[in-house]
């Protein structure tokens, strides 16, 4: 029995459970709640395989599923050092929106619950997808039920956010569909692997131009989703909006598939695309590391201001990606998950104050340090990790990423740089005007984190020191998924500070 | 010989502390607290003891921290000659700081904060030190970072505490910047950060005449090491600094954490002896510190702050010495440092302890028969941060001040004038404090054992460190030509007692005077009151602009306007075409009749006509 | 006697005419019924090109299209009108400008 | 010599379910007689059987298909995809509409009667092999619809749609004729077939001008039925003004039926000239597309909304008619199936929301349907999802049929603006699920009544169509492509 | 001879058909619409169709007209009085007849080759014996089919025109 296949049913049976179960009862939660942790343990089995080898996909999924005269699309799936971390990371914190929904959602829980579970089904198949037409089924579906959860349990603008983040994620992803399609009639197969033999057999090459249409196709859709710079306009509107445990997950989770998607297929499929751009999206990165951060200093509302952070953080994760160093694209993984948790437990404490203030507006805390001492200790060391402090999950990643960026071309690590000035400076000014200082009057009543409230920040927390001080437990099969996929694009310049420009020949062969 | 020991035992402390302190009493947080340092100061020896004489550097690789690609770097402790001396100060004065803690936080609340903070802290200290590469040091760099972030803004109710560890946390990361890209640079020319290779590597190659990528590294550390050490331009966090409670003043920003540059650029000597002009920067920006913050320090009304300034002042000639190529001469003093420095603060600490609170030295004075011993031993302190003969200060000062004299007599002459100005405004405020009648309100009394008796401790210290033999111990590592230079000497001590009967004169005998000098000094005596307006100008030059920009230009401008605004404008104008076609469905069934009309005719234009004869 | 033939594309040309009388008369006359007749007209211009084209073919296909255009025209003038008496039972006008309540 | 005339009992056969249509459609317009009020529905239930009688004729049909009656019609794989499709289209709307025709008081069979005759339009349609029967066909099926569209005899919307579907129907009707007449005199011929001899010979075929000429202004005639641009001015006014089932009859059925036979007669008779008309096409389908989606953006009534976009969805198809390839007639097929399935949902959904006398049909009505009737607003989803073209939906793939064939035929931009479009288009169907969803309940949802059986077989049919096309589509694909390889 | 008929008979039915166009009152435009079908009947005539010149004026002219005017008569419709609505209609459609009937012009003129002339009675198979034939043997189909169409088109006519039940 092929575990993948396990891993992947599981939440769609908790779907259909879930929707099954009555509506007014703790049914709906159980069920929820055993059925992702069943699939986190079951993820755990992923892992193995991967260690022993990671350059290659393990337990795969291959069924045949569209089988006609026209079309041959197989539904297949694999697992190996990039993704393997991701899926974990959301089997991982699956459980925990379930867990936080139970108090941050008021009403209809038993819906969220189904959609939480179809959610994690769309993001399993995402992270997992080798085919690339199941990739973009799975990349809607993951797309609709966070519309729905966004649009239905959101704020007082959800049905403004919710429009925006779909038709903003709608217009890119068409795009790469183009691309698909045309990569399908082009090459006849719409299988990862399937078009890089093709192209590396030689058979068929697509010419420097193409390259560079397609990749952008696929583009679009990744920087949307990211955000890069100027694409980010859903972003803030949407996590603000989201209810507590949709934002935690939109931000942990969701935002890692674009860059994921920059990584797995943009950069490998259309190398010579990858690099004719590849200057103009570092200069989009590193604009979003600075403005974001920037634009964070000033923020009056604390999601908002986590969110303008995380635009700058994934801009790293770009960075490092374009990067084509060994570094760079290793930091840009570790950086995913460690910003999966970083800003995922920050954005989950946002919830729980939220919930106890029924505001995020930083006007109305202050002070409250005395009041909860946990929530703020929990606070402080998701933002330490956020502000890359060592021996917390982020600076490995934006270390590596920046080494990547130094050997690369030196002065794109000296801009990445001061975004991590900037962030030490809008965090504590964040945190000073909500923890400290003198409480405002009228006095607030801010009880001090639960014990159902710790259960999911804890095992957070620990992955955060986990991941910071002891990486050799997660980065073996990245670095060697890696170094694997910068070899398929020819392009692993260790130590080299120019990139090296593609030569024209040997371009037109994208292997 | 697990050297992991030596920080592992207050990383411990903090995690007890820090998890159930709350629930604890006092005397088990002591235990702990001190009990922590003390093992660990205990284990130093032990290591020491063992290691002797400690020839050549003793490593210990524990596990891979990170391994991208060829890039590797090992969590490693590494034990020298250097590291012995800053790990016996930094134990051993932390351990007295500790103890002295008991006596003045008796009465603050979150006592075990303070202590689960403080063992925080001295474990990132010791990795900072014991750090066999670049990034563990960097680890350490960082942590301290923290700890003095959080210690400072210990008092989190008052926000001039906030703002103070804030500041310090931001100058310190702007400082990081520069030591992260030297890093980077670092792994560029080298492959490696680690101090074995890098040294290794160094011997090979060429000392850098131009300006190159050692010169270019090298700088970028520094901007680091100014930043942490708080030397010009980055210094202006330190003096806020003293918001925080006084023992903390004591270890992180007066013995320990604020050597922290001092120590990395001494680590890396051998690098920087290859880049001769981030040498001369290392010693110019030293020296110019040295006076520039000295020259504010005559002026300040608050003792700590005095101290403060004088700190920073200190580090200047740290500096000088290293940059001056005087590295073993820099760590002298920045041992010597740590001992009177300490003292200096834990006695004002005694003091303000005394008057429950108060720190202008407006209002003290005549508590030299109030509190006798806190008396004494600021007067050793006093005599050795001036450089009195016979104290410590004055070996590792003349040791700096005949490099100068012999590397550049200009550089030397700034830090002999220096010398005077330190030993004027510490005897200004030593004699405001202890002389003349109580200008008080409040009922001085001298301080209790657990803080006298660090005191003394530190007092003998600060007067009979200067006889262990610093430059020797080190000179295996960094040779230091030992050149008793006895003009050079004599003037410098000249200048000392100098300032110290002047500061006699003004404050002691001619009270009156000090105030008609203020009279006729008049600008120059409010620019100087004013610290230079080095923070307004800042705040001016800096942070207000950058603000302004992030709000109205980036946030409401791009953001709001452009990006948002642009792609919601899109929407509409698609909207608006939308608008318009829907006008085609006038309703009227003669008006669709002519569309269709229309139609057909551009369909048999494009198909009946087009092409024309074919 | 010899009979001077008329030229075939006279009679198209007349069909082509009376067709665009036909559209005119739809696009410019405001009785619903009226606009139904120049549909009428339409038709039988049509026919004429029927004819005219099965003349030329020597076929009589197109008379039988003619016919069945016939019928059809036939059939639709009872729907047609059937459609129109319900359109003036509910608002008693046959002003084609009026029926415009469905729009945009 | 009448003897070669005579009709084989095969062809008969091969005609069955236009035959079977009539006489239940004759059959029911007896019984309504004799039956009372309350019986009605029974016909209704007769007509449904009809319906299926004539499905299954239609598969036997095709067992042994072939031309017939002096190859008016032809029973090929694709007349039988379409003449299956209008078949399920027909039945699906007859359950949509007893409980409104209950509500609204007007239960007759008649109704059922007249949805069958224009079936058989539809079917002759489908099968049709000459212009003639083209004619016929179309004439027999608009006038049933006119009918239906003024069902309501009463109300005055229903006369409005009806009046205006008439009068410009017969107008386009008169230009297809003209088409034909000019298509005749040119080549002598009306079977699709010798036309399409005829033009690719170059010895007799006519100026490439006139044979245009003809070509346009059919295509005018068939434009219109198919509701594309410029000639779609008609659709969102009778979609609003009809009846809600019958507007989902009308723009799945005929529609259906009306590309079936334009592609017919465009990739067969006009085959030849190919390279002539498809640049118009390409101009249509985008014109299309842009007008359908641009134009709905700001439409608050949902059945006007369904018709622009149903103007919409026909530009899709026209984009695989632009492909000119078999691949984009089988992608034709595969999308006018997913659509009539997911379209004809919506409508029922809308009609079951309308409440009597259509009283609910704007956007806001639906406010709440979520916690009302939660089954049916996920059903509702189900469609409009679909009609975005989300995955897993039929709509979705349909739209990946399309553009796959665009592409193989080299239509970039075609390609990349339809699939803007599809973005575009996700802006309006959105709202409904807002309103659906993420509003407060409405007092239209408030007093809702639980979904009659009629209705809610309808709506859980289309859905799961709509699933299964998205999910396991190989079956039709392997068909349709099969099919499409009949028109050469 | 053949001439002279032609253009009589197409100018009396332009000139009807203009008249249909600018009559204002439903039934004078009813008149020449049968004006115009009588004229186009003779045409038919010309052109060897006797058996569809005979419809045209029985069917035709009889049946649907008398239809029309009936309707007329039913629903004594006056004469209609414009209003300013569907102004597009009224300023585009005059140019685009007149470039629709060019077009036609050009092509018919100019492309189409010049087919032997219209001789009368050189064409005399459109009798209603030769059309019954066809209809019954080719036709078939179509013609069963149009009894259908009859069908429906009563049932809806009943259906639409009839009184009210209730």
């Amino acid at each position: 029995m092929n575990i993948l296949a396990v891993l992947l049913a599981l939440p769609l049976i908790g779907f259909f459970v879930v929707l099954a179960s009555p509506r007014d009862s703790k049914l709906p939660f159980f069920f929820a709640i055993v059925t992702s942790l069943a699939a986190f343990f079951v993820s755990l089995g992923l892992i193995g395989p991967v260690f022993a080898d990671p350059a290659h996909f393990t337990s795969v999924l291959n069924l045949p599923w569209i089988d006609s005269t026209t079309f041959q699309i197989r539904f297949h799936l694999g697992i190996d050092g990039i993704n393997v971390w991701l899926i974990l990371l959301t089997t991982l914190l699956i459980p925990i929106g379930v867990w936080i929904s139970q108090t941050q959602i008021r009403e209809r829980h038993k819906g969220f619950y189904a959609l939480l579970m179809l959610f994690e089904f769309g993001l399993i198949g995402v992270f997992s997808a080798v085919d690339l037409f199941v990739f973009y089924v799975f990349w809607e579906v993951a797309l609709v039920p966070m519309y729905l959860m966004v649009g239905s349990w959101g704020g007082a603008r959800r049905g403004y956010a919710a429009v925006k983040f779909f038709v903003y994620t709608m217009l890119g992803s068409v795009l790469m569909l183009g691309s698909i399609i045309y990569l399908y009639s082009f090459t006849g197969t719409s299988d990862y692997q399937g078009i890089l033999n093709v192209f590396s057999s030689g058979r068929i090459t697509i010419s420097p131009s193409d390259s560079v249409i397609l990749f952008l196709g696929f583009f679009a859709a990744f920087a949307i989703k990211v955000p890069i710079f100027p694409l980010h306009a859903w972003l803030p509107v949407a996590y603000v909006e989201a209810p507590a445990p949709a934002t935690f997950l939109l931000a942990a989770v969701m935002s890692k598939m674009g860059a994921y998607g920059l990584l797995r297929f943009c950069v490998p499929l259309f190398p010579v695309g990858a690099h004719r751009c590849a200057d103009w999206i570092v200069i989009l990165a590193i604009i979003g590391i600075i403005y974001g951060a920037l634009v964070a200093l000033v923020q009056r509302n604390i999601k908002r201001l986590i969110a303008y952070s995380s635009i700058s953080h994934l801009g790293f994760i770009v960075l490092g990606i374009f990067t084509f160093s060994q570094n760079g694209v290793d930091g840009a993984v570790y950086q995913m998950i460690a910003h999966g948790l970083s800003t995922g437990a920050l954005f989950l404490l946002a919830g729980t104050m939220e919930q106890r203030r029924g505001s995020t507006e930083i006007s109305d805390f202050g002070g409250i340090a005395p009041l909860a001492p946990g929530l703020a200790s929990a606070f402080m060391i998701a933002m330490l990790a956020s502000m890359g402090l060592p021996t917390l999950c982020n600076f490995i990643g934006e270390y590596l990423v920046l080494q990547g960026a130094a050997l690369t071309h030196f002065p794109w690590a000296v801009f990445a740089a001061i975004g991590v000035i900037l962030s030490a400076a809008y965090m504590l000014w964040m945190y000073q005007r909500t923890f400290l200082g003198k409480s405002p009057e009228p006095k607030i009543a801010m009880p001090d984190l639960t014990l159902s409230e710790w259960v999911p920040v804890v095992p957070l927390i620990l992955f955060m020191v986990w991941l910071g001080s002891y990486t050799q437990s997660f980065m073996p099969p990245i670095t060697a998924a890696n170094a694997q996929l910068l070899e398929q694009t020819r392009i692993s310049n260790e130590y080299r500070v120019q990139l090296a420009a593609p030569t024209a020949p040997e371009a037109l062969h994208a292997r | 010989m697990n050297l992991w020991l030596i920080p592992l035992f207050p990383l411990i402390g903090f995690l007890l502390n820090g998890l159930f302190g709350k629930r604890l009493p006092k005397p088990v947080i002591n235990l702990i607290g001190i009990g922590s340092v003390a093992l660990s100061f205990a284990y130093v020896l032990f290591v020491l003891s063992k290691l002797y004489p400690l020839q050549a550097p003793f490593s210990e690789h524990y596990f891979t921290w990170i391994k991208s690609g060829a890039l590797e770097i090992g969590f490693d402790l590494t034990i020298d000659r250097l590291t012995s001396i800053m790990l016996l100060v930094v134990t051993g004065v932390g351990l007295l700081i500790h103890i002295y803690s008991i006596g003045y936080m008796a009465h603050e609340n979150g006592y075990y904060r303070f202590f689960s903070y403080m063992n925080l802290f001295m474990f990132f200290m010791l990795v900072l030190v014991l750090a066999s590469n670049l990034l563990v040091l960097f680890v350490g760099w960082e942590g301290v970072g923290l700890c003095s972030y959080l210690l400072i803004g210990f008092y989190y109710l008052e926000n001039f505490a906030n703002d103070a560890a804030k500041k310090a946390f931001v100058v310190n990361r702007i400082g990081d910047f520069g030591f992260m890209l030297g890093i980077l640079l670092t792994i560029y020319a080298f492959k490696s950060l680690d101090f074995g290779h890098i040294a290794a590597a160094m011997s090979a190659m060429p000392v850098e005449t131009g300006f190159g990528i050692l010169t270019l590294i090298t700088l970028l550390l520094f901007v680091g090491a100014a930043g942490k050490s708080a030397q010009f331009p980055l210094y202006v966090w330190l003096p806020d600094a003293m918001a925080g409670p006084t023992p903390v003043s004591a270890l992180i920003h007066a013995a320990t954490m604020v050597t922290a540059g001092v120590y990395m650029i001494a680590r890396l000597s051998f690098l920087y002896d290859h880049a001769p002009i981030a040498m001369n920067v290392v010693a110019v920006i030293g020296v110019f510190t040295a006076a520039f913050a000295a020259s504010i320090g005559i002026l300040q009304n608050d003792i700590k702050k005095v101290y403060a300034y004088s700190t920073v002042s200190q580090l200047g000639y740290m500096f000088l010495g290293l940059g001056v190529g005087a590295y073993s001469a820099g760590i002298f003093h920045l041992m010597t440092h740590a001992f009177f420095k300490a003292l200096l603060f834990l006695g004002a600490g005694s003091v303000i302890h005394g008057l429950s609170g108060e720190q202008d030295l407006r209002h003290m004075g005549g508590l030299a028969k109030k509190m006798p011993i806190t008396c004494w031993t600021l007067l050793i302190a006093s005599l050795s941060i001036s450089g009195f003969p016979g104290f410590s200060g004055y070996f590792s000062k003349d040791a700096i001040l005949s490099a100068a004299y012999v590397h550049t007599p200009w550089m030397f002459w700034v830090g002999a004038v220096t010398a005077g100005m330190t030993a004027f405004y510490i005897f200004r405020a030593y004699f405001l404090t202890f002389f003349g009648k109580y200008r008080g309100h409040e009922h001085p009394h001298e301080s209790p054992l657990v803080m006298t008796l660090p005191l003394i401790v530190l007092a003998a210290l600060a007067f009979g460190g200067g006889y262990i033999s610093v430059p020797n111990w080190l000179s295996p590592m960094m040779p230091f030509a030992e050149h008793q230079d006895t003009t050079a000497m004599a003037i410098s001590v000249g200048f000392g007692i100098a300032g110290i009967l002047l500061a006699l004169f003004l404050y002691v005998m001619r009270p009156a005077l000090a105030e008609s000098l203020r009279e006729s000094a008049g600008p120059l005596y409010t620019l100087i009151y004013n610290k230079y307006y080095v923070d307004e100008i800042y705040n001016a030059v800096i942070v207000a602009p950058l603000k302004y920009i992030s709000r109205v230009i980036l946030w409401h401008g791009v953001d709001e306007g452009v990006v948002d605004g642009g792609m919601n404008g899109l929407g509409r104008l698609v909207a608006g075409i939308g608008g318009l076609l829907r006008q085609l469905q006038s309703g009227s069934v003669r008006n669709y009749a002519t569309w269709i009309m229309a139609g057909s005719l551009l369909v048999i234009f494009i198909l009946g006509l087009a092409g024309g004869m074919r | 006697m010899h009979i001077s033939p008329v030229p075939l594309s006279w009679y198209l040309m007349l069909s082509a005419v009376l067709f665009t009388l036909g559209v005119a008369g739809f696009l410019y006359r405001k009785s619903v019924i009226t606009v139904f007749m120049s549909i009428e007209l339409m038709l039988n211009a049509v026919n004429l090109s029927f004819i005219a084209f099965s003349y030329h073919l020597r076929q009589i296909d197109g008379h039988i299209y003619a016919f069945f255009v016939m019928v059809v025209a036939a059939a639709e003038a009872a729907v047609g009108l059937a459609i129109i008496l319900t359109i003036f039972k509910n608002r008693g006008t046959l002003e084609i400008d009026e029926i415009d309540s469905l729009k945009l | 010599m009448l003897g070669n005339f005579l009709p084989h009992g095969v062809e008969y056969l091969r005609f069955l379910p236009e035959i079977l249509l009539t006489v239940f459609g004759t059959l029911i317009m007896i019984l309504e007689v004799l039956t009372s009020e309350r019986q009605k529905h029974n016909l209704g239930n007769l007509a449904l059987i009809g319906i299926t009688a004539a499905f299954i004729a239609n598969v036997y049909a095709y067992s042994n298909g072939g031309a017939a009656f002096q190859n008016m019609i032809i029973v090929d794989a694709y007349g039988t995809f379409f003449r299956g499709l209008v078949l399920v289209v027909g039945f699906l709307c007859i359950l949509t509409s007893f409980s409104y025709l209950d509500r609204e008081k007007a239960q007759s069979g008649e109704y059922y009667a007249l949805i069958l005759f224009s079936l058989v339009g539809q079917c002759v349609l489908a099968t049709a092999y000459d212009l003639i029967m083209v004619f016929i066909g179309l004439e027999i099926s608009s006038i049933a619809t006119y009918v239906l569209a003024d069902y309501l005899r009463n109300d005055r919307r229903n006369n409005e749609s009806s009046l205006k579907y008439f009068l410009l129907g017969s107008f386009a009707t008169a230009f297809l004729l003209y088409g034909i007449a000019w298509i005749y005199g040119l080549t002598g011929y009306t079977n699709l077939q010798e036309i399409q001899r005829v033009l690719s010979d170059q010895a007799q075929r006519p100026s490439i001008l006139l044979a245009g000429l003809a070509a346009g202004l059919m295509f005018v005639g068939f434009g219109f039925k198919v509701s594309v641009a410029p000639f779609q001015v008609w659709a969102p006014d009778v979609y609003q003004g009809a009846a809600a089932p019958v507007s989902a009859f009308m723009s799945a059925g005929p529609k259906a039926a009306a590309f079936a036979v334009f592609f017919r007669v465009f990739m067969t008779s006009f085959g030849p000239m190919s390279e002539r008309w498809m640049p118009l096409v390409w101009g249509c389908a985008l014109l299309t597309m842009v007008v359908g989606n641009f134009a709905a953006l700001r439409q608050t009534n949902i059945k006007r909304l369904l018709g622009y976009s149903s103007i919409a969805h026909a530009g899709y198809v026209m984009v695989a008619l632009t492909a000119r390839s078999q691949i984009g007639v089988a992608a034709a097929m595969y999308y006018l199936a997913s659509y009539a399935l997911m379209n004809i949902g919506a409508f029922a959904v809308v009609s079951y929301v309308a409440g009597r006398q259509e009283r609910n049909v704007k956007i806001e009505d639906l406010a709440g349907l979520g916690r009302r009737q939660p089954v049916i607003a996920a059903l509702l989803s189900i469609f409009v999802f679909s009609l975005i073209g989300v995955p897993l939906t039929g709509g979705f793939f349909g739209k990946f049929y399309v553009f796959e064939a665009a592409l193989d035929s080299h239509l970039y931009w075609l390609t990349v603006l339809g699939l803007v479009n599809s973005a575009i288009s996700a802006y309006y169907y959105l709202k409904i699920i807002v309103a659906a969803y993420m509003r407060e309940p409405g007092p239209a949802t408030a007093e809702l009544p639980a979904p009659a059986p009629g209705v809610r077989i309808a709506i859980w049919a289309t859905a799961l169509g709509t699933l299964a096309l998205g999910i396991f589509p190989s079956p039709l694909i392997t068909f349709a492509s099969y099919s499409a390889s009949a028109l050469r | 001879m053949d001439t002279i008929l032609f253009i009589i008979f197409s100018i009396v039915s332009v000139v009807c058909a203009f008249n249909l166009i600018f009559q204002k009152h439903p039934i004078s435009s009813a008149l020449s619409l049968i004006g115009v079908m009588g004229s186009l009947a003779v045409l038919y005539l010309m052109l060897g169709a006797e058996f569809i010149a005979v419809a045209q004026v029985i069917v035709y002219a009889g049946a649907v007209m008398v239809l029309f005017i009936f309707v007329i008569m039913l629903l004594n419709a006056g004469s209609e009085h414009g209003s300013g609505k569907s102004w597009f209609a009224q300023i585009a459609g005059l140019p685009l007849l007149l470039a629709f009937i060019g077009v036609m012009g050009f092509l018919i003129r100019g492309i189409l080759p010049a087919f032997r002339g219209v001789e009368f009675g050189s064409f005399t198979r459109g009798t209603a014996q030769e059309i019954g034939r066809v209809l019954f043997t080719e036709y078939l189909l179509p013609f069963e089919l149009t009894s259908i169409l009859i069908l429906i088109a009563i049932m809806g006519a009943v259906l639409l025109a009839r009184k009210e039940i209730d």
